[in-house]
């Protein structure tokens, strides 16, 4: 079944650009609250982009690592949150 | 309590051990074995905090089906405030009316309040911010992209209306 | 998935710049944790999964967990 | 096969527009709280449409039981972790201060605890 793999392609290289392009949030934001925010989208969209490579080369092994990146991605923002939480 | 605490534990396991079923798939001896360890240490130290209420609360048939009810009522919702957001982001001249609501909750259970709140924030255009106890009600602050009302009832009406009726099946 | 590749190196050279020109600590660390996740990424279309599950583990959440850790016990470099 | 190509084509496509859309709006939005609310429309859409698509792909076209399986545990946890994570970003952002566009004058929270 090859026919799938130009979609999953352009489908992958698209949310490569929406991740090049929430990369003008991180540089510009003015507080560090939008640079969270952008870092949080381009993890969830780091995990749709595996999720496809996998799918594309059908093996069950890089679905683990998309598992990992999303269980693991959002114990950082709780952290940072925690930290501006007490900064005040 | 004894045997509460004992409940609890095995429902904890149980839970685990699905969690690593559906993580591995491989159905050999050693994969099992590995599994069994793991839940067992990890329900052993976790289940204090995660069932704190009756363990077999859930397992009642008109509760299962309520919950069974609120998938496609949540899919629902959740699409409906996909589009509106998505269409108040590409539109040119950008109409947004952001402000914070204080909105009161008939729910008294902690699941009931923490499965409405995730419901609140994972709809776009609403996030739901803190929670206080104020005259034997609970309290949320929500954060709105669009306020149409700053009466608590009707604001409460608009943006939780069906969900928490779905909530209400399930949890008290 | 070569168009793909060019991409995610794009945004790790973008990541590096900005974590070593930003002027806020906290701004640094946050630019550094998504510089781990693309490459996570590039290891993972490399096919080296093995490689991309320790530094996803090790370069998105570790090492920003530490650092904040010790940004709170410096007080934030202030004082 | 072709009506499964369209179902899961369909669903590539509704994932990419609600991600685009909450790109735009991450990029054009005035303040940080409605920042949030457009990256939540990437996170729940725009990340689930895909994995959907995933899962029907290698349910029926992979004959892969591994693949599908896990592209539905990945989303339940994307659905169980996000909202976390905003709830806990966006109290800490009016704990310590951080500016917010008040265009219909009604802030309860702030009210409610003064500085």
């Amino acid at each position: 079944m090859t026919g799938f793999n130009v979609e999953l392609t352009i489908t992958a290289a698209f949310y490569g650009l929406l991740c090049i392009a929430l990369l003008y949030r991180v540089i510009k934001g003015p507080h560090a609250v939008d640079r969270v925010i952008a870092g949080d989208s381009i993890d969830s969209m780091t995990v749709v982009i595996m999720a496809l490579f996998g799918a594309l080369s059908n093996r069950a092994v890089y679905f683990d690592m998309a598992l990992i990146v999303s269980l693991l991605g959002f114990i950082s923002t709780v952290v940072i949150s925690r930290y501006l939480e007490g900064r005040s | 309590m004894s045997g509460q605490r004992t409940l609890g534990f095995v429902s904890t396991f149980i839970l685990c051990f699905i969690t690593w079923i559906a993580f591995t798939l491989a159905f050999t001896v050693q994969e099992i074995l590995g599994g069994l360890i793991v839940s067992f240490l990890v329900s052993l130290i976790s289940s204090r905090f995660l069932i704190h209420e009756d363990p077999l609360y859930l397992f009642n048939p008109s509760r299962l089906l309520g919950a069974l009810a609120y998938i496609p009522l949540f899919i629902r919702e959740l699409v409906k405030a996909n589009i509106d957001v998505a269409k108040r982001s590409l539109n040119p001249k950008l109409p947004i009316n952001p402000g914070i609501v204080k909105v009161p909750t008939e729910l008294k259970s902690e699941y009931g309040l923490a499965m409405l709140c995730n419901s609140i924030t994972l709809t776009p255009g609403t996030i739901s911010m803190d929670i206080v106890e104020e005259g034997g009600k609970n309290q949320i602050y929500i954060h709105w992209i669009d306020v149409q009302s700053k009466n608590p009832k009707e604001a409460g009406d608009m943006i939780k209306g069906s969900l928490e009726s779905g909530v209400r099946r399930i949890w008290k | 998935m070569s168009i793909v590749n060019t991409l995610v190196i794009i945004g790790m050279v973008v990541c590096a710049i900005v974590t070593a020109t930003v002027d806020d600590v906290l701004s640094c660390i946050i630019s550094m944790g998504a510089l781990g996740s693309f490459v996570a990424l590039e290891f993972l279309l490399l096919h080296a999964p093995d490689v991309a599950i320790a530094e996803g583990s090790v370069g998105a959440v570790l090492t920003p967990v530490i650092f904040i850790i010790a940004l709170k016990k410096v007080k934030g470099g202030k004082e | 096969m072709i009506l499964l190509r369209i179902i899961i084509d369909a669903l590539f496509l509704i994932g990419g527009f609600f991600a685009l859309a909450g790109v735009v709006g991450v990029i054009r939005m005035p303040d940080s709280y409605c920042r949030m609310q457009a990256s939540t429309n990437t996170a729940t859409l725009g990340a689930l449409g895909i994995l959907a698509g995933t899962s029907l792909y290698g349910f029926f076209v992979l004959n892969s039981l591994a693949i599908g399986v896990k592209s539905i545990v990945i989303g339940l946890f994307i659905l169980f972790s996000n909202p976390v994570a905003s709830h806990a970003i966006a109290r800490a952002a009016k704990r310590c201060g951080v500016y917010m566009l008040n265009k219909s004058g009604c802030d309860q929270y702030g009210r409610d605890n003064p500085q």
